[in-house]
């Protein structure tokens, strides 16, 4: 019965995980149809943020949510005006882009920061569940994620900034007949998506080691995620992310953690030849 | 006299999008030989029933009888190899591509190498481009990129030929041109033109569908079409509904 | 590492000019020339640089006292960027083109099994300074690391005298891992315990939430790790967080090796981890003083986190060094000859010989407990034996080998 | 626009320079040089897999390096028990191939489009990767051939003369078959492209409905075309195996399939020659900037590569074409002046 739970909480865990993951890398790819190869990257931005400005003295909580968000956000915003900017609708050239940012990112963080910095530890201690503990931060993550989703849901359905955004991803000339300056919203939503990745970043530090090359640990399941969600941001990263936890942790649980990821692996390659658009290209169309 | 075998035939086709049913029950029939116009407002079904016959929409039900043969939810180049010629609505040529390869790969569809490059130089003189035959067809005109893919539709010499607006965008000399075209076409296979354009249809149509709301709605010479109260109706209440 | 900007200019400079030629690295002829393959870039870079500076400041400190045979030392390195295709083609490059008389590096086992058969084929003299799964038999390479038997040999029988006898292997999805999850085995059943289950990740995998619940479910007495990479301290971290810091205990022959584990880890997250490995920096002797003050001074604010796989590399020059200076020659033959004469030297980890039959070492093991992110020696084991390579080794019968032997128990 | 192949100078300086190297290479270089050049070459037959199915296929791939590994494991595993090379090397170009044609038909005959092609084929390496990361114990072996988890197979078989397994071929031997080869895979492909066959692909690359329209059938012609890129991908794969005589999981790493597509980009897509040229001038820049300490390497690789897409999005051999072109058209004007 413990365990029950205890799985179950697990499975929550992966799904929220995933969510908080693919969540800027969504809005993204959603709004502009840019794959930013440097997801990885700016997790990992978001990570170093938030470890330095703790070890430097700066209360974690502040650290998390509000310097590593604002530090990675104005980082993309930068991004966006340098580079990407100049390739919309080329979807190769900013993929390859990208790529190169990632590399420069490592390398970068790797001479100002260096590849060895102490992490800080998991805050929130433990719940004990019967025999079993559990990290309090786990349920912290769920909470996160639910939090995470509604906030961009109400920015896009009851802001004004939310209805220009929706217009410019319907119809970017009509959007920009009506007024819309579609260059800013493309600048804003960059800056936003890499906002909520450096968050992502920063629930991630108290996790696990944080290193210059960590980001290749996670781009491939952030995009996973999103692509099997499909167009829609919140409906397709929520389906994906809850279809792809429950399956790639329940075989965990079963077996290990290698089929876990192939079993991730391959779900993602049945949705997509069953469904080619994505979860969202076929049900739940209308969602956001 | 008996009835000679249609060479295309639709029963009961319906093709439904969600809830819109955008053609409904249609049976249509198609001697060899024949030309037919295909009249209707927009949003009539008119396109849609097209894209049914040519494989580029699977039905949603009933059957389509291609020389008897039913061709239902065939891919589109398997119906093509038929003996079908398409023009869609929207010019799809290979636009990084010149003119006379355009049409040299359609010919070579039919033909052996040196006949394809025979029946191809033909074919940009017939349609009246021959001086086109070297420039990119994504950098010419809507009207000279019209006719380069009538001349790869009819370039392989198909039975039935479809033509999904083949005036639109084209200046008068042209439309004449075309015109001719495809009436000298109809001498030797079946013809189906979708069409918008009065002029251009007044000079080649003989017998007529009219489509309305996704069914067929009247069929008869176009004589008979241009006078009937009920059809100019449904173009002035679709005018009117616009209007408002 | 930081880097201001002027640095940053000098660094650009420098880049333009080498690229434009490139010619002037090779100039010098009347040196003494040792090759060196380090990652120092990409994802192992942590352990490379660390790698990379003790060689270097070893080589400074020979040059320091007079070089060698009165010639200067100079130190040939190339950065393979965790790349397998460059370090073949490096391993090529200093072997025909640099000429170097000995080349330190490789970091994992693949790198090591890349660039081992070009040093063997094009006699190039090669020491490989990292512990690893163990094995390896070719007469062209020494091996100072340590290997599994000889950690785990020392550690298993001590922590189980401590805690227990039930004991949960948790490591990582790879040669390394297999096998030395094998010999935890080996000695758990050796010593009257108990192994509960062993259970295998792979190098990236960063969430271990699902294989703590299993623990908790299991109660061993210990939780053995094999774990390897930043990645898997994500375990550590999310153990402490699953609050079971200080109700199983954690022992560990892999935690330490590079260095740099501990003090990525927090004192709350790593105290009382109980490690083994060849080499601390609190170990206490003379040797270490000298080598811990003068790396120190040699780099200052830059100096690298010193582990075992750093101290062995400074250890490989200075062997090979002193073997020289007794040959009068850098020829490899004499210097191959010399070294399995087995002589003892004294290093900062204490007292190292070659064992002639595997040109493994046999050196002191270390059992270390974590304390506020240092290692605090509790026991010393001298003169180990790399006991499991030399079940399948033995240069002295069969000198051409040319192989990684598996060991398999 | 259309020219005959045999009328193309590009075409015949490229075979040319290839057959001049191929003689005179192993009498003028040093053992260094020809192992470094070897390389090259390797890596140009691997280019060529990704560049012949994007730029005359419009097939984008992120998963060339699925194929390379696969070949590079298939030669491996094949070559160690069978003691002799030849049977797999085209076993290398071969299960790759049918791999791609059945990868192929479940991505074209599911009609994915462009993005999640490219999704599906990186899903497909990643799964790779891990499953081939995972067999460190000793239970995963095929015959004789342990395949060693991360750690990889060591000891892969030099190449053989056909028939003769103990006549191994020395480097620069070696070096003169991979150059034919790649000689000959120049000349098939761009025959294959000027072919009937090969107008088709550049046809469908352009409008698939059109192509379909005139009867071809698209999804078939994709999938020959994918499979042949896997192939020779494989083929690479295989080479690449022999040459290092060493094979890991990074053969199917993303970075693996990055490269192809990073090569392919800096060439100029649409162009054969192009990309073998971005192989030998980025390799050679990643080699000189490990030999050198001055910045982290990732940061200044990853800036060429950004700097590169920014200011050269053509490619390279495209844009010094356009140059080239821009500047004839000048001169008469300026003689007339």
């Amino acid at each position: 019965m413990d365990y029950t739970v205890i799985v179950i909480l697990e499975i929550l865990r992966a799904i929220s995980w995933l969510v908080i993951l693919a969540a800027g890398l969504a809005i993204i790819f959603g709004m502009m149809k840019v794959i930013n190869f440097a997801h990885g990257e700016f997790l990992m931005l978001g990570g170093y943020i938030t470890i330095m400005s703790h070890n430097a003295g700066v209360p974690l909580w502040i650290s998390i949510a509000v310097l590593a968000p604002l530090t990675v956000g104005l980082f993309g915003i930068l991004v966006e005006r340098l580079v990407i900017r100049h390739l919309y609708g080329r979807i190769i050239d900013s993929l390859l882009a990208t790529w190169g940012l990632s590399l420069l990112m490592i390398g970068g963080v790797t001479m100002v920061f260096g590849n060895t910095v102490q992490g800080v530890s998991t805050p929130l201690g433990s719940i004990a569940i019967g025999a079993y503990q559990v990290p309090g931060y786990n349920l912290l993550l769920i909470v996160v994620a639910a939090l995470l989703m509604a906030a961009i849901w109400a920015l896009l359905r009851y802001t004004s900034a939310g209805l220009i955004a929706r217009a410019t991803m319907q119809n970017p000339d009509m959007a920009e007949t009506l007024g819309v300056r579609t260059s800013w919203v493309y600048m804003a939503t960059f800056g936003l998506g890499s906002a909520v990745t450096g968050l992502a970043g920063g629930l991630l530090a108290p996790l696990t080691g944080v290193a210059p090359s960590m980001g290749v640990n996670f781009v491939a399941q952030s995009f996973i995620t999103v692509i099997t969600g499909g167009a829609s941001m919140i409906a397709g990263t929520l389906s994906a992310g809850t279809l792809l936890g429950t399956i790639s942790q329940g075989v965990t649980f079963a077996t290990g953690p290698v089929w876990g990821d192939a079993a991730l692996l391959l779900a993602a390659l049945v949705l997509l030849r069953v469904l080619p658009q994505g979860i969202t290209g076929r049900i739940f169309r209308k969602s956001l | 006299m008996s009835e000679p075998t249609p060479i295309l035939t639709t029963e009961k086709l319906v093709m439904q999008f969600g809830g819109v049913t955008a053609v409904d029950h249609v049976d249509f029939s198609l001697n060899p030989g024949e030309l037919r116009c295909l009249l209707g407002p927009n949003g009539a079904g008119k396109s849609t029933f097209f894209k049914c016959l040519t494989g580029q929409l699977k039905p949603t039900s009933g059957t389509i009888r291609l020389n008897g043969q039913d061709i239902t939810g065939w891919e589109t180049h398997a119906i093509v190899n038929l003996g079908v010629g398409i023009k869609t609505q929207v010019p799809n040529l290979f636009d990084g591509l010149s003119a006379y390869e355009n049409i040299r790969m359609a010919a070579r569809r039919r033909h052996l190498k040196p006949m394809a490059k025979e029946r191809a130089e033909e074919m940009l003189e017939k349609c009246g481009i021959t001086h086109l035959a070297r420039r990119e067809v994504g950098l010419l005109a809507h009207g000279q990129r019209q006719l380069v893919e009538l001349a790869t539709v009819l370039a392989p010499a198909p039975a039935l030929v479809l033509l999904d607006e083949p005036a639109a965008g084209m200046t008068g000399a042209e439309r004449d041109r075309l015109a001719d075209l495809v009436l000298e076409t109809a001498r030797r296979a079946a013809v189906v033109v979708v069409e918008h354009d009065m002029a251009f249809i007044r000079r080649i149509a003989k017998f007529t569908t009219v489509f309305n709301r996704g069914a067929i709605f009247r069929e008869a010479m176009i004589g008979d079409i241009m006078t009937d109260r009920a059809v100019q109706e449904i173009y002035l209440g679709k005018q009117a509904d616009v209007a408002a | 590492m930081t880097l201001s900007r002027r640095s940053f200019l000098q660094a650009s400079a420098a880049l333009t000019t080498t690229l434009a030629a490139p010619s002037i690295l090779h100039a010098k002829t009347d040196t003494i020339r040792i090759g060196g393959l380090h990652d120092l870039s990409g994802a192992i870079d942590s352990s490379g640089v660390p790698m990379d500076k003790a060689l270097r400041y070893a080589v400074a400190e020979l040059n320091a006292a007079g070089g060698l045979l009165g010639r200067e030392v100079e130190a040939v390195t190339y950065d393979p960027q965790s790349n397998m295709s460059l370090y073949s083609q490096y391993a090529t490059q200093l072997a025909l083109k640099d000429k170097v008389d000995v080349v330190f590096g490789g970091i994992t086992s693949a790198s090591r099994e890349t660039i081992r058969p070009i040093f063997h084929r094009y006699k190039t003299l090669y020491f490989y300074n990292c512990l690893y799964e163990g094995g390896v038999c070719d007469r062209n390479e020494f091996t100072l690391g340590t290997t599994p038997a000889q950690t785990i040999a020392q550690l298993v029988p001590h922590v189980m005298g401590l805690w227990g006898k039930k004991v949960y292997i948790v490591a990582a999805d790879y040669n390394y891992g297999h096998i030395s999850a094998a010999w935890v085995k080996r000695y758990v059943e050796e010593n009257g315990g108990e192994l509960v289950e062993t259970e295998f990740f792979p190098l990236d995998t960063t969430q271990f939430g699902s294989s703590i619940s299993k623990i908790q479910g299991a109660k061993p007495d210990i939780v053995y790790s094999l774990l390897v990479g930043t990645a898997h301290l994500g375990f550590y971290r999310q153990w402490a967080a699953s609050g079971m810091k200080g109700e199983i205990p954690i022992a560990s022959s892999s935690f330490g090796g590079a260095g740099t584990e501990n003090v990525m880890l927090t004192p709350e997250e790593g105290n009382g981890m109980v490690v083994a490995t060849g080499y601390f920096p609190s170990v206490d002797n003379a040797a270490n003083a000298s080598f811990k003050a003068g790396i120190k001074t040699f780099y200052g604010n830059d100096a690298p986190i010193l582990g075992e796989i750093s101290e062995v590399t400074y250890e490989s020059v200075k062997m090979w060094a002193q073997a020289v200076s007794e040959t009068g020659a850098t020829e490899r033959m004499g210097i191959i000859q010399e070294l399995e004469k087995g002589k003892s030297y004294d290093m900062p980890a204490g007292k190292v010989a070659i064992d002639p039959d595997t040109h493994h070492t046999i050196r002191d093991v270390y059992i270390a407990e974590l304390k506020d992110q240092e290692m605090v020696i509790q026991k010393t084991f001298n003169a180990v034996q790399p006991s499991d390579t030399q079940m399948v080794c033995n240069l002295s019968k069969d000198p051409d080998s040319n192989k990684q032997f598996e060991i398999s128990l | 626009m259309e020219t005959s192949l045999h009328r193309d100078a590009g075409f015949w300086v490229m075979i040319a320079i290839g057959l001049a190297l191929l003689v005179a290479g192993p009498l003028v270089w040093d053992l260094f040089q020809i192992m470094q050049i070897t390389q090259y070459v390797v890596l140009s037959v691997y280019v060529l897999s990704l560049s012949y199915i994007w730029g005359f296929g419009g097939i984008l791939s992120f998963g060339q390096a699925a194929f390379f590994g696969l070949g590079a494991y298939t030669f491996s595993v094949a070559s160690i028990n069978m003691g002799e090379t030849t049977f797999p090397f085209l076993l290398a170009f071969g299960l790759p191939a049918l791999f791609g044609a059945a990868l192929g038909y479940f991505m074209f005959y599911g009609k994915l489009s462009d993005v999640y092609m490219g999704v599906v084929t990186m899903v497909v390496t990643l799964i790779f990767w891990k499953l081939i990361n995972h067999t460190a114990g000793p239970e995963y072996a095929i015959g004789d051939a342990r395949l060693g988890g991360f750690n990889g197979i060591p000891s892969v078989p030099v190449l053989n003369v056909p028939g003769k397994p103990e006549a191994w071929l020395d480097p620069g031997q070696m070096f003169q078959v991979f150059m034919a080869i790649l000689v000959i895979l120049y000349i098939v492909l761009r025959t294959l492209i000027a072919s009937d066959f090969g107008r088709v692909s550049l046809g469908i690359r352009e409008n698939e409905t059109r192509a379909a329209l005139l009867g071809y059938d698209v999804r078939r012609h994709k999938v020959i075309v994918f499979a042949i890129g896997a192939g020779i991908a494989g083929m690479a794969g295989g080479m690449w195996a022999t040459y290092q005589t060493f094979v890991d999981p990074n053969v199917f790493s993303l970075e693996m399939s990055a490269k192809a597509l990073i090569w392919t980009m800096a060439g100029g897509v649409g162009t054969l020659a192009g990309p073998i040229i971005a192989v030998v001038v980025l390799q050679y820049l990643s080699l000189k900037l490990g030999e050198m300490h001055v910045l982290n390497n990732n940061f200044i690789l990853g800036g060429i590569m950004m700097v590169l897409v920014l200011l050269v999005p053509k490619g390279g051999l495209p844009t010094l074409r356009d140059a080239l072109v821009a500047l004839k058209a000048r001169t008469p004007a300026a003689l007339q002046r």
